[in-house]
């Protein structure tokens, strides 16, 4: 056999392979932009998991109402033990600003997680069956696409008789089940007609093993990008769903979009009540877009070499 | 056209005589009939135009004679002469009479299918009961005779402390039956969620006031009113006003800084210090309306004992609120209606703040582990109420304190709260109450004068007693008797039944600017703009 | 041994054009394959040639039913495969297997190369222990060709050869008794090409595999196959031994394919003749009637040609051919002449309808 | 003096963090007027990158382009952009690969034939019209007065092809690049571009430089062969003298590597071992020392020079000796 | 082109009627609603459902529908009970359309005019700090609330710069013709009118074109890049044409092909984002009305908008698709 020789001469490093995220990362880790976004929502992360030690009050307590006079627009300025002073309710703003990023983070989570999930379900299903299922699927897909957005989200958020914290999750979060369900349909069906996917067929392997070991994680990486994007698209959405009066409206737990949109009206007066929570909003978003960004460039075959 | 155009544009500003008074509105007023109307931002822009038989004397509640030169009771108070004033001129040009008063009240009792809803006449309803045909619904109206074309003869069913400053109502203003006539005024109709208005209240509205009606730019969100040069009184100064939509509160501010308006209603309580600061004139109306703490006594049985309601009361720090959280000029409330309607009992005492108090109350009932239900709405701001999530996060915070657990809801205003409140839903609630006029029975009797009202007060054996008692003042014909019946009865509620908790009165105030003079702020919210002159 | 192993008999694919207001309805086929009979026997190799588009590779997949074929059966070891179903199905697919064109594309990024291997193994119950399979892995690599150290990477880090030696030795892990090779070196350099041409080669002897490869290269179809069948536009039109084809083309098509291949040595490309074909292959969608070549061929003739379909008929002793005027043209009857060449019309909306519904987010709206 | 004369032409590429990867190292090449001219090689080896260069063609940024290119006696790398844009297209005519994507999609196929003419040859659009049918006429479209109106996914790959040649031809050039015409290509269509390119070339005298991997089409095509190898030329020759005498050992595993039609069956191939891959640079030695079967000791080390014998050019330290096989056939 | 235009239309219908069925059920199981919103706190539990009664709301929420799909084929779509209390959500609709075009026009044509030069110079400069920083600016204008910036721009912009920050006009006399202001002056020569209105268009329009700046912007530069990437670029160069017709013939009208389906996508965000920020500035479009109609909870006005919204996207997306089929002979040909 002429060749088994030269095979064996050929250079293949005796290392452990790298796979195709393990590469990814290797160029996003040099990534500045990358870098910074990590950084922001490693802190971000951070400081909402530490929240409860770093906030030195508790952000439920009204501790500063005597300083409270609404008829001479006075709200608590900053003193020793309150540097960014108290809101409207006398209650410690730097704690609520701190203990805001929990809520933050839960809201981005959970309604991404939401949405991924209802989209995981609907795209598979579609993706995987095709036929009759995907027509159906992607028929309410269309039909949820057919509403602008955040509108889809507010005319949610305003059908619930109760409003709370988890409807403006589920407002959210429904906004962005057709967006991954398309996503994911989309690669899928591409990866249907892949050539590794009919390899496996030619195989004998099951199709339930194929759409979850070779169709399902390959399709996954452009949805996994779209998850850090609307990670950040669901924060300002709950803050807009909170502008409009859709938000939570029990504060004692807050969160930065309600405290943006509740204090629309001393924005004049009081700016730092708004700014506050804005900036971070502002902050933890572009964090959130620009690791979705890179990593988006990072797994783009295009800029593979 | 656009030289017309061009020169009434140019004609504004300078000298007490003349001028445009832009005033910005925070929504759209729903018709310009005053007696459809049940909406504040209608009657702000129809008592420019309409007047009625009497008035509230300018800064007050108290009633004068207006479009009558002055009125007589019969003895037995059922039976009512008017004299009215000669040569006032509708805006059509026709003549104003006893007719013209007569056709009115009969117009009001005879509205007929949609017209007798309530969400239409609803101030009708209110005040006079039911219509001609519905008899099951006895009216509080008889009969209207014109004696003569300057004297009116109104006969009532019965006695009530109401009459006749209910006439003082915009909703009772008289209209021109020339104009009723033409534009089908009663024509009213329930059309799928709502109803639609004739003509007479969507585009001509013919009053006598110093007013009249020009234009409705729907596209630009403005209402427009000229003066009106045959007026019988005192011609008002300005050329016109213009009533500038501005929903948003805080664009509404920044018109006024921007000099785009000359003022607007209900200006944030947090912006007076710097509204006036900046120079504009903060007139505050004298807080005629009441905030209070409802108490549900069906729902939860512990609430039906005393104890557990004046606990409620002891918890609560209303000092600190109405310090903290309300506009200057806010007292805390002794009782369900302010000093100025008659009725006030000075004589009950202020229960201070007393968390041990409470505690031990509540001790006392058994009720240490008390939970209630709270209720406070959401997307919503009132004059009594101007932002319930701050009052309730303080009222919160204090109920928390004195060991009470809540189970807190939060629904929108028209989203849910008014109907869960009303269906006795919640244990407790936010609510509160801005009078219309200042008789006794337009508060107390309003909230107690039946016993399956939002508190339930038919729960405990005095709600039937209240309810009796409440009656019998109204009927009273001798006002310092009624008086007195009502300050008895304001006692009792506070001391004996406390049915709910009131907490404040707040001032409502309107903000002008300093060039804009004559404008008389009116615990009824009543500002005549005739009067008023720029510059 | 001479027995047939595969039998292909009227297999037709026609993919159908959606089309429709509401619902889609077909509006008409690709006629991608339309008709072809085969046969391969065991262990020998059998070469299908032709332009791209004219159907080699649907052939193929519809003959392990990776896509199912309209019309026809193919019979496997004497059993029906086109009637399999299910389990059934699955299980049988362990005898034939593919190697395809792109051998990037046809390895699943997410995957090393040891699972890639074993995925097959498992699919069938044959990875007994780990300790067999672990042998069964390295036999593999080495009859491919690989270092074992190989089987920890991941597809992307090995070079095109190697990588259509993984999936080579993917399609050998199951001991199947039929390759498939979809033009297996044609997405490789012309010197790592012969390497993996000697490879198929030297398994083929060592595992006694029978093969269809598919190539548009004659050349190196004609080197590695016992017998050739040339497609033009969905159907066989020739099919002979490999030296045979060569040495004596019958039908007008595979003449003109084999002067058009260029070889590299001035003496012979100086000497030929080229036989040129006019205009381009047409569209599939709406192939030619009768002969489906009569577009382009230089011998058509007025009769039968543009009306009549030709068999496939032996015309000497294992060789077959589809033309009305086979011996005609073979005994120098007939001349080739001119052909004007006719318009082919290029995309004419054979893909379906795009729904165009836009994205619904503003970040998706940013990718 | 020729035509074209390129001379040591070099290009490093520099991407940011990267090593600067030298992409073409020391190419030098004549072509004379009506003559062709082949470079061929494997993937990657150079050849686009050496015809981009000739036309000027590479980006700006993070390439260094050194050696020179003279055109009929002026150095091309040395002209201002704006001289080299009058040339293209006028003197010099490039043919793609890819005939699809080398045509706007959204421009009829007409204006992309005109603009060259409007732009080189000052003539009016309508002008510019007639001159473009008779050239769409002259490759061999036919319809050319619909083809001049249709758009390029209009037309069949031979087709666009042809277009693509009339553009390149349209102002007549003297020197004509092509850059693999005829891959994305069906054989039997190659075999219609190729006759087409050999006739257009002979008619109007224009000199050719014929870039492919297909050792075929340059036997039949060039007179000249450059056999490219990591960037360099490791051989070049007269075509019938490479084909016939191959001394490289790298053009020697090249053609006992390709399957040739006219060969009896059953004879093994021989491949070259390894990949483009595992080459060395050029600064360590041979290139191909790591593949070469015939490869010594001093490969390893020394860069081999260009060496001139018997009217070919050789890049060698061992080359292979006519008449014997590169190296005995190793067998497991 | 009209098979396809047809089947969307079609399309379209089939979604406004489910689309219409579902808000309308959901809405009218809903507490509150008209009831509570014309009875106000004076209500009480006659009034209440003498009313609900009176209106037909006691009905089966079906033979509601259909009454209601009655009425909506007369155009009669209710009548608003918090917006414009009184008005019909038609008349309201109507009235309001033009504003929020006006609105949105002006936008998206700062955004185009922003967006692209500066998305082609980003791409030619592939990065450059020029590039760097245009891109980062424009993920920050992502990330920004919408509402924050308007009332940012609001608080400074208007007080440094004077201009006026709520409304669409003053209240000066204009005649009305079109109910686009801008238009209305131009049309009658009433030209103070016209600045007025414009002057008025300027903050909110700024505000709302921020996203689809930054959209448009991005696609605009990644559109650019890939073409400049593209053979035929290279063919182009390589025949020497100059480099404005490269530019405009081969670069720019093939990177406007993914940039024009943006447009198209862009007014699902403006229509969004309208509510947002003619909230802010009290500018009376359809955008106002949906955020007062949110907060009041107006139902009637809710449901038209709603539909009228989606009626809208789908055909503004309609619509650029059809144009995408005109500048895209690859889709026109079919
Ligand atoms: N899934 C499909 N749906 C519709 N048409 C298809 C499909 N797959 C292939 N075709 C069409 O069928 C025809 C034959 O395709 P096939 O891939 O078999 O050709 P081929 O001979 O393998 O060509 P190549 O050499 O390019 O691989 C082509 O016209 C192709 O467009
Ligand atoms: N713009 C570039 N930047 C960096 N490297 C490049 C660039 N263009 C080409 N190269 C590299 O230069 C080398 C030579 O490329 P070139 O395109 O000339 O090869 P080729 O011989 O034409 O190959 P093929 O036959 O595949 O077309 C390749 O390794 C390629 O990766
Ligand atoms: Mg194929
Ligand atoms: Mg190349
Ligand atoms: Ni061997």
């Amino acid at each position: 056999m002429v060749l088994g020789l030269s095979a064996k001469k050929e250079k293949i490093d005796a290392t452990a392979g790298v796979s195709l995220a393990a590469s990814a990362w290797k160029r996003l880790r040099r990534s500045p932009v990358f870098l910074t976004g990590a950084v922001i929502i490693g802190l971000f992360i951070l400081v909402s998991l530490l929240a409860p030690w770093l906030a030195p009050h508790n952000p439920a307590d009204p501790m500063l109402i005597d300083q409270v006079v609404k008829a001479r627009n006075e709200i608590p300025p900053s003193q020793p033990g309150h540097p960014l002073g108290g809101d409207l309710q006398g209650r410690d703003f730097l704690s609520r600003v701190l203990v805001g990023s929990q809520q933050t983070l839960i809201v981005g989570v959970v309604a991404t997680l939401f949405g991924l999930t209802g989209g995981l379900i609907l795209g598979t299903l579609a993706g995987a069956l095709g036929g009759w299922v995907d027509s159906l699927v992607m028929r309410v897909v269309d039909v949820m696409l057919s509403l602008p957005s955040l509108l889809l989200a507010f005319s949610i958020a305003a059908m619930f008789s109760r409003p709370s914290q988890f409807t403006v999750i589920l407002a959210v979060s429904i906004v962005q089940i057709p967006v991954f369900a398309r996503l994911l349909r989309g690669s899928m069906l591409a990866q249907r007609h892949s050539d590794h996917v009919l390899a496996a067929t030619a195989l004998g392997v099951k199709k339930g093993a194929i759409v979850f070991r070779h169709m399902l994680p390959n399709s996954l990486g452009p949805v996994i990008v779209q998850s850090t994007l609307v990670l950040a698209t669901a924060i300002i959405e709950a803050a807009a769903l909170s502008f409009l009066g859709l938000g939570n409206p029990d504060d004692r737990t807050p969160e930065w979009g309600q405290m943006l949109g509740d204090v629309q009206k001393v924005f004049d007066t009081h700016p730092h009540l708004a700014a506050w929570p804005a900036i971070c909003i502002i902050i933890v978003a572009l964090g959130f877009t620009l690791m979705g960004e890179t990593l988006r460039e990072a797994l783009d075959p295009k800029n593979r070499r | 056209l656009s030289g017309c155009a061009q020169s009434q544009r140019d004609s504004g500003g300078g000298g007490q005589q003349g001028g445009t008074l832009t005033f910005g509105a925070a929504g759209a007023p729903k018709l310009f009939d005053p007696f459809y109307a049940t909406d504040g931002e209608t009657f702000r822009v129809s008592r420019q135009m309409f007047e009625g038989l009497v008035g509230f004397k300018a800064g007050t509640a108290e009633v004068e004679p207006a479009l009558a030169t002055s009125y007589e009771p019969s003895t037995d108070g059922k039976t009512w002469t008017f004299t009215l004033k000669e040569g006032v001129k509708f805006h059509d040009g026709t003549e104003f009479n006893a007719e013209a008063v007569c056709f009115n009240f009969e117009r009001w009792y005879n509205q007929k299918g949609a017209g007798q809803s309530d969400a239409v006449s609803q101030y009708w309803l209110d005040n006079f009961g039911g219509f001609k045909d519905t008899p099951d619904k006895p009216s509080l109206y008889k009969s209207c005779t014109a004696k003569d074309p300057k004297t009116a003869v109104v006969e009532l069913n019965e006695v009530t402390s109401q009459f006749p400053s209910v006439l003082g109502f915009t909703s009772f203003s008289i209209s021109s039956p020339e104009a009723l006539k033409k534009y089908d005024a009663d024509n009213v109709q329930a059309a799928g969620d709502a109803f639609t208005y004739p003509a007479y209240a969507t585009e001509h509205p013919t009053g006598t006031g110093p007013f009249k009606f020009s234009k409705y730019d729907k596209a630009n969100n403005t209402v427009e009113l000229v003066r009106n040069d045959d007026y019988h009184g005192t011609k008002a100064n300005l050329d016109k006003i213009v009533f500038k939509i501005i929903p948003d509160e805080t664009a509404r501010k920044q018109a006024l800084k921007a000099g785009d308006i000359d003022g607007y209603d209900l200006p944030n309580a947090a912006d007076w210090a710097s509204l006036k600061s900046d120079g504009f004139n903060v007139a505050i109306r004298p807080a005629f309306n009441v905030f209070y703490l409802g108490i549900n006594q069906k729902n939860n049985p512990k609430l039906a004992d005393l104890k557990v309601r004046q606990a409620l009361q002891y918890a609560i720090n209303r000092e600190q609120l109405v310090k903290s959280q309300l506009p200057e000029g806010a007292k805390v409330a002794t009782q369900f209606m302010p000093d100025t309607v008659n009725g006030y009992n000075k004589s009950i005492t202020e229960v201070k703040y007393d968390p041990e108090k409470a505690k031990s109350l509540l001790a006392e009932a058994g009720a240490t582990d008390l939970t209630l239900k709270a209720y406070w709405p959401s997307e919503v701001t009132r004059p009594y109420m101007p932002s319930p999530k701050d009052l309730w996060g303080a009222i919160a915070g204090d109920l928390e304190k004195a060991g009470i657990k809540l189970d807190v809801v939060t629904k929108p205003w028209n989203g849910g709260y008014l109907t869960d409140v009303d269906n006795g839903i919640s244990d407790i609630f936010l609510l509160g109450w801005t009078g219309d006029n200042g008789t006794a029975h337009n508060w107390v009797g309003t909230f107690f004068g039946r016993t399956d009202n939002r508190f339930n007060t038919g729960v405990s054996p005095w709600g039937a007693t209240l309810a009796a008692d409440l009656a019998k003042a109204n009927s009273e014909p001798n006002e310092s008797e009624r008086t007195k019946l009502y300050e008895e009865i304001n006692k009792k509620i506070m001391e004996e039944y406390l049915p709910a908790i009131p907490i404040s009165h707040s001032p409502p105030a309107l903000v002008l600017k300093s060039d804009i003079k004559g404008v008389v702020p009116s615990p009824l919210t009543d500002e005549k703009f005739g009067s008023a002159s720029k510059g | 041994m001479s027995e047939t192993l595969v039998s292909v008999q009227d297999m037709k694919v026609h993919f159908p054009i959606k089309r429709g207001v509401f619902f889609d309805k077909t509006v008409g086929y690709v006629y991608a394959v339309d008709g072809v009979d085969l046969e391969i026997k065991r262990g020998e190799t059998y070469g299908l040639v032709g332009e791209s588009g004219c159907g080699k590779s649907t052939l193929g997949r519809a003959m392990l039913r990776l896509n199912e074929p309209t019309d026809g059966k193919m019979v496997f070891d004497g059993q029906d495969f086109s009637s399999l179903r299910g389990e059934e199905l699955r299980k049988m697919r362990r005898r034939i297997q593919m190697v395809f064109q792109d051998p990037l594309s046809s390895l699943d990024p997410r995957q090393s190369v040891e699972s890639i291997l074993v995925e097959g193994l498992r699919a069938h119950d044959l990875d007994k222990g780990k300790e067999e399979t672990d042998k069964r892995l390295r036999e593999l690599l080495s009859a491919v060709g690989l270092p074992t150290s190989a089987l920890r990477k991941y597809p992307h880090e090995f070079s095109g050869g190697q990588r259509q030696r993984i999936g080579i030795a993917r399609a050998l892990a199951l001991n199947p008794d039929l390759i498939v090779a979809d033009e297996p070196v044609s997405a490789l350099d012309v010197s790592v090409q012969a390497q993996v041409v000697n490879l198929l080669e030297d398994l083929q002897e060592q595992f006694g595999l029978t093969y269809l490869v598919i190539a548009h290269d004659l050349a190196v179809v004609k080197h590695i196959s016992d017998r050739v069948g040339v497609m033009y536009l969905g159907g066989i039109v020739e099919e002979a031994t490999a030296d045979d084809l060569y040495e004596e083309p019958l039908h007008p098509y595979t003449r003109a394919l084999l002067s058009a291949i260029p070889v590299p040595d001035p003496e012979v490309e100086d000497r030929r003749e080229r036989i040129l074909l006019a205009g381009d292959l047409p569209s599939p969608a709406n192939p030619p009637s009768g002969c489906r070549f009569h577009t382009r061929c230089p011998w058509r003739q007025e009769t039968k040609c543009d009306t009549e379909r030709p068999a496939l008929r032996e015309l000497k002793p294992g060789h077959k051919v589809a033309c009305h005027w086979a011996e005609q043209i073979r005994s120098g009857e007939l001349q080739p002449h001119a052909v004007k060449p006719e318009l082919v019309e290029e995309g004419d909306g054979l893909s379906p309808d795009v729904p165009l519904v836009g994205p619904a987010s503003v970040t998706e709206a940013l990718g | 003096m020729a035509l074209l004369e390129v001379r040591d032409l070099s290009v490093v590429f520099q991407r940011k963090g990267e090593e600067p990867f030298r992409a073409v190292d020391g190419v030098s090449f004549d072509v004379e007027p009506g003559q062709t001219v082949g470079l061929v090689g494997e993937s990657g080896c150079g050849k686009s990158v050496t015809s981009l260069a000739i036309m000027g063609l590479l980006p700006k940024r993070g390439v260094t382009i050194t050696g020179s290119v003279s055109y009929d006696g002026t150095d091309l790398l040395k002209l201002s952009d704006k001289e080299m844009r009058d040339r293209r297209g006028r003197d010099l005519g490039m043919v793609f690969q890819d005939p699809l994507s080398s045509l706007n999609p959204v421009v009829p196929i007409g204006l992309q034939v005109t603009e060259v003419l409007e732009r080189h040859r000052g003539m009016a659009r309508k002008e510019a019209m007639v001159e473009a049918k008779t050239l769409l006429d002259k490759v061999g479209i036919p319809d050319p007065n619909r083809r001049l109106k249709e758009y390029p996914h209009q037309l069949s790959g031979g087709m666009r092809q042809r277009a693509l040649i009339a553009i390149a031809l349209a102002c007549r050039p003297k020197l004509l690049i092509a850059d693999e015409p005829t891959t994305a290509l069906d054989v039997t269509i190659q075999a219609q571009i190729l006759t087409l390119m050999k006739e257009l070339v002979h008619d109007l005298g224009t000199a050719l430089v014929m870039i492919t991997h297909d050792l075929g089409v340059v036997a039949g095509l060039c007179d000249e062969v450059n056999v490219l190898y990591g960037g360099k030329v490791v051989e070049k020759a007269m075509r019938h003298k490479l084909f016939a005498e191959p001394r490289h050992p790298y053009t020697h595993g090249l053609l006992a590597s390709i399957p040739r039609l006219d060969a009896p069956r059953g004879e093994k191939l021989t491949p070259i071992k390894g990949s483009v891959a595992d080459n060395i640079p050029w600064s360590q030695g041979c290139a191909f020392a790591p593949r070469c079967p015939n490869a010594l000791d001093v490969c390893t080390r020394e860069t081999p020079a260009e060496e001139a014998q018997l009217g070919r050019l050789l890049r060698c330290h061992n080359p292979v000796v006519p008449g014997t096989p590169a190296a005995e056939e190793v067998s497991v | 082109m009209l098979r396809y235009t047809i089947r969307r239309l079609i399309q379209l219908v089939g979604v406004v009627l489910v689309l219409s069925l579902l808000l309308f059920a959901w809405l009218r199981v809903l507490p509150g609603g008209p009831v509570s919103a014309l009875l106000g706190e004076r209500a009480t539990p006659e009034s209440r459902e003498a009313l609900t009664k009176q209106l037909g709301l006691d009905q089966p929420i079906f033979v509601q529908y259909f009454k209601f799909l009655g009425r909506a084929a007369t155009g009669d779509f209710g009548v608003s009970t918090g917006v414009q209390p009184g008005d019909s959500a038609l008349e309201i609709f109507l009235q309001r359309f033009p504003a929020t075009l006006e609105l949105s026009f002006f936008a998206i044509l700062i955004a185009i005019l922003v967006g692209v030069p500066l998305g082609y110079i980003a791409a030619k400069r592939r990065g450059s700090w020029f590039d760097n920083v245009s891109v980062v600016g424009s993920l920050i204008g992502v990330a920004v609330p919408v509402f924050f910036l308007a009332y940012v721009l609001k608080g400074v912009a208007s007080s440094a710069l004077g201009l006026p920050s709520s409304g669409r006009q003053d209240a000066i006399d204009a005649t009305r013709v079109t109910g686009f202001f801008t238009l209305d002056g131009m049309i009658t020569g009433e030209w103070d009118a016209t600045l007025n209105a414009l002057e008025h268009l300027i903050l909110p329009a700024i505000a709302l074109a921020t996203i689809p700046f930054a959209v448009i912007f991005r696609i605009t530069r990644a559109a650019v890049l890939d073409v400049l990437d593209e053979d035929f670029v290279r063919t182009a160069e390589s025949k020497g044409l100059t480099a404005p017709v490269i530019r405009r013939r081969h670069v720019l009208r093939n990177a406007m092909l993914p940039v024009v389906t943006t447009i198209g996508l862009q007014t699902g965000a403006l229509l969004s984002g309208a509510v947002l920020t003619e909230k802010v500035f009290s500018f009376s479009g359809v955008g106002e009305a949906l955020a007062i109609g949110f907060e009041r909870r107006d139902y009637p006005v809710l449901l038209l908008l709603i539909i009228m919204a989606t009626i809208v996207y789908v055909v503004v997306n309609l619509l650029v698709d059809l144009s995408y089929a005109l500048i895209d002979p690859r889709i026109r040909t079919r």
